[in-house]
């Protein structure tokens, strides 16, 4: 069924009897050629472009839960190809053009919103590396724009320009960067995926590879052998775990990150900021919630919650940003397992078992990646060959000292 | 988060600084045969369990010691804290 | 409208107050909501989609509807519950969301469209042109949405923080938590009583029936007076304990200036409090859920408990006539108390066939309400009997009652679930609590009085066991012990829009659309149709949006599950988690021993992590800051110049194995240093990346003092602890900070050691042969001042750091500058600090980025093969050692007026601007006034071998690109000979 | 004797002093203080040597002790931090008491000492620090984190001793009269 205004009027008219499932509720097959395991924003993102653009179409997506359920579904929604390293800034910006068409090619309104990201900055160092940053993401194809304290007045006029314990000396702005209503990216490739063949198995969890003569021949689950041609992993959040049950150790961690919403408020912040002296960014939901983050809380974690002085240090840059959030108050909080690499960066890669592929490692910057993960994975998976945007994410680039360390902070995976 | 640390008792975990796998502490010989294969696996591969979990934290705003704690990833249950020293000592690590 | 009689109100005094600029009057003890009702108000806000009018809904901190904008300046306050603002004199509110007004709302007309709003509508259009969701749909979809507005101006009021511990924290001050605290605080331990109300006793202070033989609220007052005298217990009230964190800290919130127009002088309006408790009770009673029908949701419907929560605690009531809609016991009582405060009750309407009769009042068994008329508030409600006749009910406000969900949410915050109770239909919380939690009373699905008192009790008891203490539960007095008969219904099914989520506007039809279209799963049903996602966190939604899905599926309630409970409890003001750490007091300051003077002097000061340190000290007749850094820097080069470089870290290492230690921690050699000298060191992290560099001087064999830039003194020090006790637990070597106990000042140039003659004590020998480069010593200046003089130069000149005591700083540097006139002493800044460094092509934080390795440094061959480093061993991963390894070089623009930015990437004259023709980039640049040009410093791939190649610096976001020639990073005095002079 | 004039941490030559309602707090200056850390197998001869300096058994655990002379207090396993009324000598006075079975350091001009005295000792602090001050015993010492800033905090029978970082001294002074005003 394609969705559109028209339609929408038409089932209006005529009781809404006409909308069908979004998706299907399939039983399992026996063997798929391709099996994705994980039905997150990148599992599901792979399914769709191994359909639409890889004509895989014998492909099955496996969820332990509901889709959508993971870090997709909890994230603070933000788009952005800021970034300063060749590894990643090509690969971020594929998403972003991927992120531009991604309504019309899927045909349901993810609502991606182009209202720009600021990141600010506070000290002359700082202003050094962001144009440094600025300069490798216009060399390659992305925008940046770098604005001056004046142009911040106007812009963000309720910023802390007077009181300020770390002044405000300018800002990086992407204009194309943004924010997407997560759960609609999740829907929408599934929707996608499903009406291109792709078999969507919820509530159907991995127990296990099997593996025969260094070959991955198909995956245990809760419902059953199923055998498949190859298996791609993207289940962030709980990546070494699943690799686990494949004999795999690797350059993984997972951190809890809290994130935050407040009540719903008329529109006063345009577009997402980031505080470039403490741990906290921002931004405003259609539905008029402000949502906000920080840093991780810092210890290992699968447990989906972390603690109070993640919390309100968070709020305490916000309030050191935005003096006039005082009164807003704090809806809802919730926490989201990373996979935090050891260089902050991620990994799309075959392993060393054959028919075993893997796309982890995302750190907190999996959602604004879901649309270059999912083609890039679709691409590794139906040519063995890694997608132009994405040679950099190798196992192998530890061991070789090709790390692709973004803030510089070493194999600390808390640190990134 | 509360860290019931030997010495001091109950601490909160916010005066301290985590970081990670306590496999730290067995550092490999630098001058040894294979050091960097070694050196590889030391720094970036981790098990990373959700489980049990012995882990550094480092009680930058209490008495400085490093600590290894035992803790449960999946419900933050803590279930033994010691003394890092002790431990790398009683893996054989010394001068 | 108010009652005549009853209430915990104070009628003889009388408070002003405004909603949406009429005046009114009510009462100590009122509410807003309470008090807007004895007015006769019944409209208070407007919803969130659909623009429907909305009245008072709860009597308590669940209330989704009877939301206003409360205050007014800086002190706005969106979204705040009527139902929980204390009256006070002159309070002002404004309704919100609606416009014009909240009688007459433009956007109402949503209410028409509804059958196009439906759930997940947007996600189905709105997608072309694509280009107009951000022009034109989303902006018209965000001026709908949100409730209310909140200032852009700072928060005046302050926050605090507090911290508070106790062997037993019992949430909730009604019977169960009453009682738990009595039994608690009499058997000694420390409690702590909390409640969100400003009035303690919970439930109680909303009932008729007897205690012993008292009111239930004056045996709740008897308790307290008790407990208040206790040492050992602290009551709490207005407090929200809003999240269960691990280890048994709880979140809460203290309402201490809420109540009043503003926070008294030098007084918070809240205060965090983190309370660390060993046990804790959860005592947080029940809330009531509704039953959706057609049109539920008009202004004078409420949940039945409100409406006698309303008559008997406030003595008030939205209308004389009444009825009650319920399908359990409770309805009836809340009937049966109306009718004692002298309000009408039309009709008393049981979804149950066998419902118990009520004297006083028509029973209508197995009737449902069917439907409600009433713009802006409830007039009749049209109920079908049993026989299927239809009755219409003249009334002006309904109560309804779907039976009672147990206030669990705390008990789930580390992702306990629920368990469905057939008997009560209710979830209650399972034995996966919490960690030292444990649930009393209603809370826990007990709801009849005696069994909160028994459980509450029961539960004290069993925490204090569990803490080694004996108790002896206190006599459980007489009281109502009678059985909460309930048969679920969730929803009347008809054609109409029935509300699940009055807030969100979601109703019954959404709930099937989304089961239509496949959001079956209880979160993918939240997110498709925002069910439970409005500001009550869907405390009064939730559960009939489930009911009606697992009715859908087929499947049973427990089969069906729940959405997690996160927190907070209650919506909380980031204000209170931020506490004291606002606006300058963000983080605190660090400041030099130099600070004073050099304020004085007119020093303008830069933030430097912590510290503020003099950027530069501008004369009178600069007008540029250029201007005085170029004369700082001349005059240094040329004479002598004097610079705070306290904030450098400063790491006391002692032991026999000081030195040893050292060598391993820096990848260069330390083994060998000599006492009385420095050298600079180099440290790795373990991936062989540089991590930080500084200097080590030797002061005695087995003494050794660090020095550490001043981002990463901290991180240092802790990575030295690391090695000393993890690593090498059994070296001799012992640490500890001194960076503030020494004040600590470079003074270079050319004059620097005549000037230092002035101040070092006779005796003391500083000539070049006596002292030479990279030495060091203990001295004594200024006839007896200990000191420490180190030999050592940043800037490239003949150059000294000389350390005095802190306290002695301010007066060493007035007695340098006084020694120094004669030279023409200059001080200076971190600026021309700045300059010098790239002058002389030192690496500084810009270069030490932790991306480079010490090759990229230029520094390759320091690190040692011969002995283990940290990081020695992964710096030779090929990956950082390929043929086009960036190396640190230096740059001149061609013309010298043109300045190269920092940031600017490397390109070939000609190269597009593509990143696959990036050869490197600029980390620092600056105005060299000594070259009388530009220069920079930075990374260029295989650099140390292009030397006099042209290339370009291009900064596409500055639009600058400027031709430059590569040459050596040390600009000034290559050779070193001004060090040694 | 040199002719420097010294400066207190809150940058003035007369230290500060603030009374709000019951509580006064003040800025003491004229305290001196060196660390002393075991040196390796040294333990007991250091401890031994403190012992000698303080009339008494070193500090246990988060234990302060006051000699006749000198107090000095836990801050870590087997290192102190000694206390006297000011003298510039401290530290090699230690020393010499120690011979080689400690490491000494002088710390006098590393902290900011602020004693409060008079009531509401336990309700300001528990604005201020985690620490459960209202059941800490005389005699006990113990580090904290206020406002953000590391701090050493000593109760005494009537009054309580903040060691916190010098270059915060404002900062933490800034702290304490704010909470203090708060919560009195």
């Amino acid at each position: 069924m394609r969705y559109s205004g028209f339609r929408v009027i038409k089932e209006a008219l005529t009781g809404h009897k006409g909308w069908t499932s979004a998706w299907r509720d399939p039983d399992p097959q026996p063997h798929y050629d391709i099996v994705i395991v994980g039905g997150g924003g990148h599992g599901l993102a792979t399914a769709y472009y191994l359909a639409s653009q890889f004509r895989q179409h014998k492909v099955a997506v496996i969820e332990k839960g509901w889709i959508g359920g993971g870090n997709v579904g909890r994230n603070t929604t933000i788009i952005r190809s800021n970034y300063l390293l060749d590894g990643n800034e090509p690969f971020y910006e594929f998403s972003l053009k991927l992120w531009e068409g991604l309504e019309q090619d899927f045909n349901y309104n993810a609502m991606v919103s182009q209202r720009g990201i600021l990141n600010l900055i506070h000290t002359d160092a700082q202003r050094d590396a962001y144009i440094r940053r600025g300069n490798a993401m216009i060399l390659n194809g992305a925008d940046a724009e770098l604005l001056d304290v004046a142009q911040l007045k106007r812009e963000y006029p309720f910023l802390n320009y007077d009181d300020a314990r770390f002044p405000i000396k300018g800002g990086l702005a992407q204009r194309r960067g943004g924010t997407v209503r997560h759960d609609a990216v999740a829907w929408g490739y599934a929707r996608g995926a499903d009406s291109r063949g792709v078999d969507i198995l919820q509530n159907c969890e991995v127990t296990g590879f099997r593996i025969e003569n260094g070959q991955c021949l198909g995956v245990e689950t809760s419902r059953g052998f199923i055998g498949a041609g190859k298996v791609g992993v993207a289940v962030a959040g709980n990546s070494s775990r699943v690799m686990a049950m494949a004999g795999m150790r690797l350059p993984i961690e997972s951190h809890v990150l809290q994130a935050f919403v407040s009540e719903g408020l008329k529109p006063v912040i345009p577009g997402v900021i980031t505080f470039g002296a403490g741990h906290f960014y921002c931004s405003q939901s259609d539905k008029g919630g402000l949502v906000f983050g920080g840093d991780i809380d810092g210890y290992n974690s699968y447990a989906q919650r972390g603690n109070l002085p993640v919390i309100e240090d968070v709020a305490e840059g916000g309030m050191a940003l935005f003096p006039g959030l005082g009164r807003v108050r704090l809806l809802r909080l919730w926490g989201g397992i990373m996979d935090m690499s050891m260089d902050g960066s991620p990994i799309i890669d075959r392993t060393d078992i054959d028919g075993l592929y893997f796309n982890g490692g995302w750190c907190y910057g999996g959602f604004k990646a879901t649309p270059a993960s999912g083609w890039c994975f679709a691409h590794l998976l139906a040519t063995d060959q890694p997608h132009e945007t994405a040679t950099a994410y190798r196992f192998d680039r530890f061991q070789r000292g090709y790390m692709i360390d973004e803030k510089g902070m070493g194999a600390q995976p808390n640190l990134h | 988060m509360i860290i019931n640390h030997p010495l001091l008792g109950p601490c909160d975990a916010q005066e301290f600084i985590y970081k990670g796998d306590a496999r730290l502490i067995d550092r490999p010989d630098g001058m040894s045969d294979g050091a960097e294969a070694a050196f590889y696996d030391y720094a970036y591969l981790r098990d990373n369990p959700a489980g049990e979990h012995r882990e550094l934290w480092f009680h930058e705003q209490g008495d400085r010691s490093w600590l290894v704690v035992t803790r449960n990833t999946l419900t933050h249950e803590i279930t033994s804290v010691e003394l890092a020293r002790d431990v790398a000592r009683s893996r054989g690590r010394s001068a | 409208m108010r009652l005549p009689s009853g209430g915990q109100i104070d009628r003889t005094q009388k408070l002003s107050f405004r909603f949406d600029g009429q005046y009114y009057k009510g009462h100590p003890g009122d509410t807003l909501a309470s008090a807007l009702m004895a007015n006769g108000v019944r409209l208070m806000g407007r919803s969130f989609k659909y623009h429907r009018p909305r009245g008072v809904l709860t009597a308590g901190s669940a209330e989704p509807n009877a939301l206003v904008a409360l205050r007014t300046g800086g002190r706005q306050e969106p979204n705040t519950r009527a139902t929980t603002i204390e009256l006070f004199d002159g309070l002002q509110a404004f309704s919100q969301n609606a416009w014009p007004s909240l009688r007459f709302d433009a956007l109402a007309i949503n209410d028409r469209l509804s059958n196009f709003l439906t759930a997940g509508f947007y996600y189905k259009t709105f997608m072309w042109p694509a280009a107009f969701w951000e022009k034109l749909y989303e902006p018209l979809i965000r001026r709908a949405a949100g409730l209310g507005a909140i200032t852009t101006k700072p928060d005046p009021d302050a926050y605090d923080k507090g911290f508070v511990h106790c062997d037993i924290l019992i949430i909730g001050a009604g019977p169960a938590g009453l009682m738990a605290a009595l039994t608690a605080g009499r058997a000694g331990a420390r409690v702590i009583l909390a409640d969100e109300d400003s009035r303690m006793g919970g439930q109680l202070n909303s009932e008729r029936f007897a205690i012993a033989d008292m009111t239930a609220p004056d045996w709740a007052a008897q308790i307290l007076a008790e407990l208040s005298t206790r040492p050992n217990v602290r009551l709490m009230s207005r407090t929200t304990v809003f999240g269960a964190f691990d280890h048994g800290i709880y979140g809460a919130v203290e309402r201490v200036s809420d109540h009043l127009p503003r926070p008294a002088q030098g007084k918070p309006r809240q205060i965090l409090w983190r309370i660390y408790s060993r046990r804790a009770i959860l005592a947080t009673g029940a809330l009531e859920r509704p039953i959706a029908f057609a049109n539920n949701d008009r202004p004078g419907i409420l949940n039945a408990g409100a409406l006698r929560s309303y008559a008997n605690r406030w003595a008030a009531a939205p209308a004389d006539t009444v009825a009650v809609f319920t399908n359990n016991d409770d309805g009836h009582r809340t009937a049966a108390d109306l009718m004692a405060q002298g309000i009408t009750v039309a009709a008393l309407i049981d979804t149950r066939a066998d419902a118990p009769t009520l004297p006083g009042v028509e029973c209508l068994a197995g009737a449902q309400v069917i439907d409600t008329t009433g713009r802006l508030g409830l007039n009749s409600v049209t109920v079908r009997l049993a026989n299927g006749r239809t009755r219409k009910l003249k009334v002006g406000a309904l109560g309804v009652s779907g039976g009672w969900n147990p206030n669990l949410a705390l008990s789930c915050h580390q992702r306990g679930r629920p368990r469905w109770d057939d008997t009560i239909a209710a979830f209650v919380p399972t034995a996966d609590l919490p960690p030292g939690m444990s649930v009393a009373g209603a809370a826990e699905g007990q709801f009849s009085t005696h069994a909160a008192l028994s459980t509450g009790a029961a539960r004290a008891t069993q925490a204090l066991a569990d803490l080694g203490r004996i108790a002896t539960p206190p006599d459980l007095p007489q009281t109502e012990d009678t059985p909460s008969r309930i048969t679920p219904f969730w929803h009347v099914t008809g054609d109409k829009r029935a509300w699940l989520d009055f807030q969100n506007d979601v109703t019954v039809k959404d709930v099937k659309l989304a089961h239509q279209e496949g959001f079956r799963a209880v979160e993918h049903l939240k997110r498709y149709t925002t069910l439970g996602m409005a500001t009550d966190q869907g405390k009064s939604s939730n559960m009939g949006g489930l009911a009606v899905m697992a009715e859908l599926t087929g499947q049973s309630i427990a089969q069906t599950g729940t959405t997690i409970f996160r927190p907070p409890y209650t919506p909380v003001a980031l204000g209170a988690l931020a506490g004291r750490s606002t606006g300058q007091d963000f983080r605190p300051r660090r400041l030099t021993p130099s600070h004073t003077w050099a304020t004085e002097q007119g020093a303008v000061f830069v933030e430097v992590g912590l510290w503020m340190r003099a950027q530069y000290f501008p004369r009178a007749g600069e007008k540029t800051w250029r201007e005085t850094v170029d004369r700082e820097v001349l005059a240094t080069r040329a004479s002598v110049g004097v610079c705070d470089v306290t904030t450098l870290g400063k790491i006391d290492v002692q032991g026999r194995d000081a030195a040893e230690f050292l060598n391993r921690i820096y990848c260069n050699g330390f083994a060998k240093l000599a006492v009385g000298r420095v050298r600079y060191g180099l440290m790795l992290r373990e991936d062989g990346i540089a991590f930080d560099d500084g200097t080590a001087a030797r002061l005695a064999e087995d003494h050794v003092v660090v020095t550490t830039t001043t981002a990463n003194a901290v991180a240092v020090y802790r990575h030295m602890e690391f090695a000393r006790q993890c690593l090498w637990p059994d070296m001799d070597v012992q640490l500890i900070s001194t960076t503030e106990a020494w004040a600590q000042y470079a003074i270079a140039g050319p004059n620097s050691r005549k000037l230092l003659q002035k101040l070092v004590d006779p005796g003391f020998d500083i000539s070049n042969d006596a002292f030479p480069f990279m030495a060091c010593t203990e001295i004594t200046v200024c006839n007896g001042c200990p000191a420490r003089l180190f030999r050592i130069s940043f800037s490239g000149e003949l150059a000294y750091e000389l350390a005095v005591p802190t306290r002695y700083g301010d007066a060493l540097m007035r007695r340098i500058m006084a020694a120094g006139a004669e030279f023409d002493l200059t001080p200076y800044g971190t600026e021309a600090l700045g300059v010098m460094r790239i002058e002389k092509g030192h690496a500084a934080g810009n270069e030490l980025n932790g991306q480079t390795t010490a090759l990229n440094l230029g520094m390759g061959r320091m690190v040692s093969t011969k002995k283990d480093s940290i990081g020695a061993v992964l710096s030779r991963r090929e990956g950082l050692n390929t043929p086009d390894a960036l190396r640190l070089v230096g740059f001149r623009p061609k013309n010298p007026k043109a300045r190269i930015p920092a940031g600017a990437h490397l390109l070939a004259k000609g190269a597009q601007m593509l990143a696959a023709n990036d050869q490197g980039y600029v980390t620092s640049a600056c105005y060299s006034p000594c070259l009388q040009t530009h220069i920079a410093i930075g990374f260029l791939k295989d650099g140390a071998a292009r030397m006099g190649e042209s290339l370009r610096a291009v900064s596409p976001l500055t639009g600058e690109d400027i031709e430059v020639e590569i040459v050596s990073a040390h600009f000034i005095d290559p050779e070193g000979e001004r060090l040694r002079a | 004797m040199h002719d420097l004039a010294p400066l207190t941490a809150l940058g003035t030559t007369r230290p500060r002093q603030d009374t709000i309602g019951p509580l006064t707090i003040s800025e003491a200056p004229d305290w001196a203080l060196a660390s002393v850390a075991a040196r390796l197998e040294q333990e007991r001869a250091c401890a031994d040597a403190l012992a000698g300096l303080l009339g008494g058994p070193a500090p246990g655990i988060a234990q302060h002790v006051q000699g006749a002379e000198l107090g000095a207090f836990w801050i870590g396993p087997h290192i102190w931090l000694i206390e006297a009324p000011y003298t510039p000598d401290l530290a090699q006075r230690v020393k010499s008491a120690c011979g080689g079975s400690a490491s000494v350091t002088d710390q006098t001009d590393a902290w900011v000492r602020f004693d409060l005295t008079g009531g509401g000792i336990v309700a300001v602090m528990e604005r201020l620090s985690n620490l459960d001050i209202a059941q800490m015993q005389p005699a006990q010492a113990r580090r904290t984190v206020i406002e953000h800033l590391g701090c050493y905090v000593i109760r005494h029978a009537d009054s309580l001793t903040i060691y916190g970082p010098r270059a915060s001294a404002q900062s933490l002074h800034h702290a304490l009269v704010t909470a203090a005003k708060s919560a009195l």
